[in-house]
């Protein structure tokens, strides 16, 4: 669909619009936008719309079929768990956990990736290979392991595991900031920046930033699918959120024992998990493939 | 590429198609079952344990006991001993012990002779005398004996000759009999315990068995499973089954997955949520048993707030326990009014009903002067047994009841034996926890969970201690009168409602889920099931 | 007789705005034995039509020609299979960065006895690892690398862009093409290797009556070279015929400029005047003129520059622009 | 030159190796408790024991000779006892280490064989259907949790087919003495009757375990394969080894597959430690007695010597095979020698 031109004007579009049209042409990316800006939704207005109080127990509705079989009641969408909570609403207030938490996370790493990799990108010499070898250290770690250990010292819950999380995406955030900035140094416009006569931190703020933010929001979709799936999993093996609340990972690990008897218990939360990770991973891949055409023609 | 790929997968996909045809398996696996368990064994001595999961999996496989008690009527029977005598004044006992008993041949032990007098002695002077060689073996704690109060009422054992043994006690007590035939006075091996003593290695003792049971000990991988080889001398004669294995399955869910797969036999406390589910389907079948047990949530009461009489009878009445049996029995228990659960003689049918009422709890808590309520921790325990199917679930009914009425509470929990040792150190607030009994003796119930020895042992939830309680207890072992003493523990049931140091909360029917293809199993209403029956058809 | 022979030859890219026209219609012709350049700016489409005639374009290029024959064959015709085959056994090219154009994790003997066809052994198949090796060396001496031990397990990283080169040379000549197609050879060497490599491919020329296309945006060094030249501007044709005919007498006024741009054509430039330079600068893909391509820069342009002009012949002479500097046919 | 490269890297391996054993020094110290019981792993310790002890693990001196006396009791295999079971705790993970290891290779294996050929089949045919197909499907599965994705296949093959065991390495009725820790060839080496049925049986429960840990990897492997390939075929020796002559097949194969491999074994090297914390989630649902399981039942029970050796172990199993990965790489890619 070609707009008409009548006058041939000039069409420099800058390139984060190129980003977008690129982005536009892949309807996969385009759906999982849609379905990463409905959990985000979601995790904001958990509190306000969720028809009924997660954490209320009703004693005369236990394990109430959801309300598309014939014995379940329209005002309990999916049902109630088997201490009469209404599953829906849980599901709804277990979105500001799972996934609001996740990118709490990932921003905290984010940040903190930033600090470190800048410092580590810009030093040379003994200093730079000491950050390396720093975080060669924090990679070995794998991010459960490092949860048990955080979990031993702090005791369970979701605050110590998120630290644990954070600190297992770290190292990717660092290597891939430090290589990314190591790139643009090589670039001549830092030179040029240089000559000019900025300082270390003029270079990173108006050359070096700039030009990496973009593979920066890939690393962290990138970081948001993994940091998804560690809190559901710790939450799972209920080393992260503890009993009441209704983060998704610790619902289906209760519902684990009602597995004949309530299937749609442990299948509801699953899915959304699923959806939410399938979203992310769309969305980064979307502007993954859409980067990569930019840079083709 | 490809073709190479594809040669790849053809003989690994005949090769599962195979497996579904079961060719010639020797007979130590086609005779073989699997019984899956809840819970890792703490020891392999009953003395030295109360909790019921390990009971289960050591007390009737390996060993036998003097006495045994008939499930049907509760009556003693004779095992070990032939015959016993009592002296007039209650005082002395006799046993004549049954001949040509062999103990267990195993890789790490075999043994000379047949079991005698000395290898009773042996097992009760462990306990008795402090300066016994294996008194002190493995931290020197017997906590159903201490529970008891057996080394103040046991005087000596005497092996007059090599098949009679002579009790004698420092007062007459009608449930000495009883406490012989419970799963703990199992008999261990004088001449094992002789030899490990000389190899310098006395803890193997608890931890490599040698009994007289049906099966002997062969292998123990921790947290994974616990295998048993048929005793070929067994003096009941040789059981039908050749190879018995405990698998160690914690968690519920898996342990009714690997029923459904009959990959387990015979299942222990399936959830009773899926009681329904099971007996829709043809090839497993549930065996239920009204037994002897309580569940309850003990309060410690040493630790402020719950010292105070008020605080415990305000969070009684906080405790909505018709939503408890719906939520976490399924209704497969009835509700408990006191400790004594309806079949036990001395039940106290007319004791009012502990009501449901928010609104007296909190005036209660006013008047103890906790108008805004407290903050407190609930520990439920993490193992699944037939007086509680699901104590996580139960605290969070709970913590919901209690933040009516003010009172913030945590569920805390831990692996089942770190849980144990926590608890008998008293670290808790509450707990919800029970107790199953092991004879028909009501005094099983009040002695090991409320006696003021049993707070010193750890094995008293409530760490109460009461001087006239205690009293109560020992006037009624003193007469064998049956009226007497049910007169006694009325009162008794009467002063724990008054003090509340725990709330009763159900009697649980016992539960066991098996393959239709296994018979010959039963479920023991007093103490650990026992597989020496067991057969099982292909 | 003619080898190659291209009529009405247009390349175009796909691109997201739409197909981009980068060569326009260019014709050209190779006999036998006859060494052809091919000059042009940057930009204006000449490795794009060497990697058409070799076939190496990926799919975004769409490629049309009226007449495509090679050594008398139409290639229109046959399968893409079957033209890669013809193409591949007979033309043979060598790029600009030769070290870039090899594969860097593999020793060069693996990649020069690669390139050696079976056609070319005699042995039966068990002598053959060992007379391929013997064949490798021959190269490798043919191009003027004396110590071929050290080469051999070498990679490319580790050697010089002139050796690599002549390595590239020794492998195009492995199935002793009819025709050589050199992509800018010079570019990434040093003057006194680039010497060396002309004289070289002037050798085989003659004495195998290769056939060659020397692609490259020296003039100079093309006119020492080739018999016959082609000069191209933004994928157009504008003139082709004798290199001696053409310096002596350019009829395009592209030509006139590049020539005069060229010091060394010039014998009565005097010291200190300045350089003479066409003003402009080539137009990008996006925003072609119509019609002559050269119009906004061409010194003498009028009002039918718009139409594109058609190639006309004067001899063996071809030119197209409406006002030729000679004046309307002689 | 590869030797001034081995150095290096030891230097690298050996200075990660001395943070990792500070970090779980300091670890006795972080966690609650009293550090003696931490350090020695004994649950109950008398008064009169209590001076002994100190001594003997050296608590009374400066931090660096603790740390020392620490580092060469962690080199003789002493690594306290465990809380639960009172046993030394470098016993403990010799027994359970072989199954992680057996399960992680197998799922590296699966992950080989189903990815690579995947990958590149993505690649060279990128916008056929089943290009677009294969990434689709590994976009899928590398987003699913893992756990569900477990129960999935359980509730499927094992509770409504009944064709597969739902836990466990083998049946619990047989019964294999452990040589080497790794459960087939156990049986093969030990002399019991009923070997085929053994190994058959062995083979069922590993199945659906090896398959849920593999997904993950061979996404991985999938995704980096066709990216890596992408990349190689934009590359100007792809044209020219074209140009030559040679057919499409023959220049995937030559030069196509090497170039594209190579960085593959790197990727391996980083993505390990994911691959072991999702082996250990796997060991946990599949009841696989690894040290996953052990590490998991360690943190419920908060057995601390475990979780410390544990950490070590598991570390410097990663550091391992990261380095292996190096040092590979290094070996078949003459690139990375020049670097």
């Amino acid at each position: 669909m070609r707009k008409f031109r009548l006058y041939f004007e000039e069409q420099n579009r800058g390139p984060l619009t190129q980003l977008w049209q690129q982005f536009q042409r892949q309807h996969a990316a385009v759906f999982g936008l849609v379905m990463f800006s409905f959990f985000l939704l979601l995790t904001l207005l958990a509190p306000l719309i969720t028809p009924h109080n997660p954490y209320l127990q009703n004693p005369d509705l236990l394990l109430l079929a959801p309300s598309w079989s014939d014995q379940g009641l329209v005002q309990y969408p999916f049902g109630t768990d088997d201490l009469g909570r209404d599953l829906m609403s849980r599901l709804m207030k277990g979105a500001t956990y799972t996934f609001g938490i996740a990118l709490v996370t990932v921003l905290g790493s984010l940040l903190m990736g930033i600090a470190l990799g800048a410092l580590a990108g810009m030093s040379r010499g003994v200093q730079s290979s000491i950050f390396n070898h720093v975080l060669d250290l924090a990679l070995t770690i794998p991010s459960l392991l490092l949860a048990i250990i955080i979990v031993a010292v702090l005791g369970p819950g979701l605050w110590n595991t998120t630290w644990a999380i954070m600190l297992a995406l770290l190292p990717q955030f660092v290597h891939g900031i430090r290589n990314a900035i190591q790139d643009t140094l090589k670039q001549d416009y830092v030179a040029a920046y240089r000559l000019d006569g900025a300082s270390n931190w003029q270079v990173l703020r108006y050359a070096v930033l700039p030009n990496i933010w973009e593979h920066l929001t890939v690393m962290a979709t990138m970081a948001l699918s993994t940091a998804i799936l560690d809190i559901a999993a710790l939450g799972f093996l209920g080393l992260g959120a503890q009993a009441p609340t209704s983060e998704w990972g610790v619902m289906i690990a209760d519902a684990l024992d009602l597995i004949y008897l309530a299937p749609w218990a442990i299948a509801l939360p699953g899915i959304l998990v699923f959806a939410a990770v399938l979203s992310v991973n769309l969305v980064g891949d979307g502007l993954r493939t859409a980067m990569k055409k930019r840079r083709e023609n | 590429m490809i073709k190479a790929l594809l040669s790849l997968m053809v003989p690994c996909g005949s090769v599962l198609i195979l497996s579904a045809c079961q060719p010639d398996i020797p007979e130590t696996i086609q005779q073989g079952m699997v019984y899956c368990a809840e819970g890792s064994p703490e020891s392999f001595n009953p003395q030295r344990v109360t909790s019921g999961t390990t009971i289960d999996a050591i007390s009737q496989q390996l060993y036998d006991r003097l006495l045994d008690i008939d499930p049907a009527t509760g009556e003693l029977l004779s095992a070990l001993a032939t015959d016993w005598r009592l002296s007039e004044d209650g005082k002395t006992y006799w046993f004549t012990l049954r001949p040509q008993v062999q103990f267990h041949h195993t890789g790490f032990f075999s043994p000379t002779r047949a079991f005698n007098a000395n290898d009773v002695t042996f097992t009760f002077n462990r306990i008795l005398q402090s300066d016994h060689p294996y008194h002190g073996v493995g931290g020197g704690n017997y906590p159903y004996f201490q529970s008891v109060d057996w080394g103040s009422l046991v005087q000596a054992v005497v092996a007059e000759n090599s098949n009679t043994v002579r009790f004698e006690l420092t007062r007459p007590d009608s449930s000495f009999l009883s406490n012989l035939a419970t799963d703990f006075a199992s008999i261990l091996s004088a001449e094992y315990a002789a030899a490990l003593l000389q190899q310098g290695t006395p803890e193997l003792l608890d931890q490599r068995p040698i009994g007289t049971g049906p099966f002997f000990f062969k292998e123990y991988k921790k947290d994974q499973f616990i295998r048993y080889y048929r005793h070929p001398e067994y003096w009941r004669g040789k059981t039908e089954l050749t190879q018995l294995v405990f698998d160690l399955v914690p968690d519920n869910a898996k342990r009714m997955a690997k029923l459904l797969t009959h990959e387990c036999d015979v299942v222990a406390y399936p959830r009773n949520a899926e009681l329904k589910l099971i007996t829709e389907r043809p090839d497993v079948e549930v065996q239920s048993q009204t037994s002897m047990n309580v569940g309850f949530w003990a309060f410690n009461t040493k630790k402020p707030p719950f010292d105070n009489v008020l605080v415990r009878k305000a969070l009684a009445y906080a405790i909505n326990k018709d939503a408890i049996l719906d939520a976490v029995y399924f209704g497969y228990a009835d509700k408990a009014k006191t400790l004594l659960p309806p079949t036990s003689w001395a039940f106290y049918h007319d004791l009012p009903e502990q009501q449901y009422d928010p609104v007296k709890a909190k005036e209660l808590l006013a008047q103890a002067g906790y108008p805004q309520g407290f903050r407190m921790d609930i520990w439920a325990m993490p193992v699944q047994r037939l007086y509680n199917p699901n104590a996580l679930k139960m605290a969070e009914l709970m913590q919901a009841d209690l933040a009516k009425i003010g009172v913030r509470a945590s569920v805390v929990s831990f692996e089942w034996n770190s849980f144990r040792r926590k608890l008998s150190e008293y670290e808790h607030d509450s707990v919800l926890i029970g107790w199953a009994a092991d004879n028909a003796d009501p005094d099983n119930f009040f002695r090991p969970l409320l006696s003021c020895s049993a707070a010193e042992s750890g094995s008293n939830r409530a760490n109460w201690c009461d001087p006239n309680f205690d009293n109560l207890i020992n006037q009624a072992l003193l007469t064998a009168d049956i009226k007497q003493r049910r007169s006694f523990y009325l009162t008794a049931q009467l002063y724990i409602d008054e003090q509340m140091p725990l709330v009763s909360i159900a009697h649980s029917k016992r539960f066991q889920a098996k393959s239709v293809k296994v018979t010959g199993v039963t479920i023991n209403p007093y103490g650990g099931i026992s597989m020496a029956a067991a057969r099982k058809s292909l | 007789m003619i080898l190659l022979d291209i009529k009405n030859m247009t390349i175009e890219l796909e691109t997201p705005e739409g197909l981009i026209r980068a060569v326009d219609r260019i014709n050209l012709t190779i006999r036998e034995g006859e060494i052809r350049g091919l000059v042009g700016e940057s930009g204006s489409g000449k490795s794009l039509i060497a990697k058409a005639i070799v076939g190496v374009l990926n799919k975004r290029w769409r490629i049309t020609a009226d007449r495509f024959s090679w050594a008398g064959q139409d290639l229109l015709r046959l399968s893409y299979e079957d033209q890669r085959k013809i193409i591949g056994r007979d033309i043979a090219m060598i790029y600009q960065e030769p070290s870039r154009s090899m594969d860097p994790t593999a020793p060069i003997l693996e990649q020069l006895i690669e390139s050696i066809p079976d056609s070319e052994l005699e042995s039966s198949w068990w002598g053959r690892p060992f007379e391929r090796r013997k064949k490798a060396i021959a190269l490798l001496h043919k191009v003027g690398i004396r110590d071929h031990q050290a080469i051999f397990n070498s990679y490319p990283y580790q050697l010089p862009e002139g050796v690599c080169q002549k390595i590239m040379i020794a492998m195009a000549i492995a199935k002793k093409p009819k025709l050589l197609i050199a992509d800018e050879p010079t570019t990434a060497l040093e003057s006194t290797t680039q010497a060396q490599l002309f004289r070289l491919l002037a050798s085989f020329n003659q004495l195998k009556g290769m056939s060659i296309l020397l692609i490259s945006h020296e003039l100079e060094t093309v006119a020492r070279n080739t018999q016959t030249l082609s000069v191209l501007y933004c994928g157009q044709l504008v003139e082709a015929g004798e290199t001696a005919a053409i310096l002596k007498q350019p009829l395009h006024p592209y030509t006139d400029a590049l020539i005069k741009s060229v010091p060394e054509f010039q014998p009565e430039l005097a010291s200190k005047q300045p350089l003479y330079a066409l003003h402009g600068s080539i137009p990008t893909l996006q925003h072609l003129p119509i019609g002559c391509r050269l119009g906004p820069r061409c010194p003498n342009a009028r009002k039918e520059c718009v139409k594109t002009p058609v190639l006309e012949r004067l001899q063996n002479h071809y030119f197209s622009c409406h006002f030729p500097l000679q004046g309307k046919k002689l | 030159m590869m030797l001034h490269y081995f150095l290096r890297r030891c230097f690298l391996i050996s200075f990660v190796f001395v943070a990792l054993t500070v970090l779980a020094f300091s670890l006795s110290y972080l966690f609650p408790g009293d550090v003696l019981t931490n350090v020695s792993g004994l649950t109950e310790i008398r008064p009169e024991q209590r001076q002994t002890l100190i001594k003997y693990y050296a608590l009374d001196q400066s931090l660096l000779q603790q740390y020392i006396a620490y580092l060469n009791r962690i080199l003789d295999g002493e690594w306290g006892l465990s809380f639960s079971s009172q046993q030394p705790v470098l016993s403990e993970i010799i027994a359970v280490f072989p199954a992680t290891m057996e399960l992680a290779s197998y799922a590296l294996l699966l992950s080989f064989v189903l990815g690579i050929p995947l990958g590149l089949f993505a690649a060279v045919k990128a916008d056929s259907f089943f290009g677009r197909l294969i990434s689709g499907i590994t976009l899928i599965a590398y987003s699913i949790p893992i756990f569900w994705w477990a129960l999935l296949l359980i509730m499927l093959f094992s509770l409504t087919l009944g064709v597969l065991p739902t836990a466990g390495r083998i049946s619990v009725l047989f019964d294999i003495p452990t040589t080497t820790g790794f459960m087939l060839p156990d049986i093969w080496l030990s002399d019991i009757s009923y070997k085929s049925e053994a190994i058959i049986d062995a083979l069922r429960h590993l199945l659906l375990p090896a398959v849920v840990l593999a997904t993950f990897p061979t996404t991985v492997m999938i995704r980096f394969t066709r990216d890596s390939m992408l990349a190689v075929l934009e590359q100007s020796y792809i044209k020219t080894a074209r140009a030559k002559g040679l057919s499409r097949a023959q220049v995937l194969y030559h030069h196509g597959l090497r170039n594209a491999l190579l960085p593959v074994i790197r990727q391996i090297g980083l993505q390990f430690s994911t691959l072991i914390t999702l082996a250990m989630i796997t060991e946990v649902i599949f009841s696989w007695p690894g040290i996953g399981q052990w590490l998991l039942d360690s943190i419920y029970q908060r057995n601390y010597p475990a979780i410390q050796g544990g950490l070590l172990i598991v570390s410097c199993l990663v550091i391992v095979v990261n380095m292996l990965t190096e040092i590979l790489h290094t070996l078949f890619n003459p690139l990375a020698r020049k670097a």
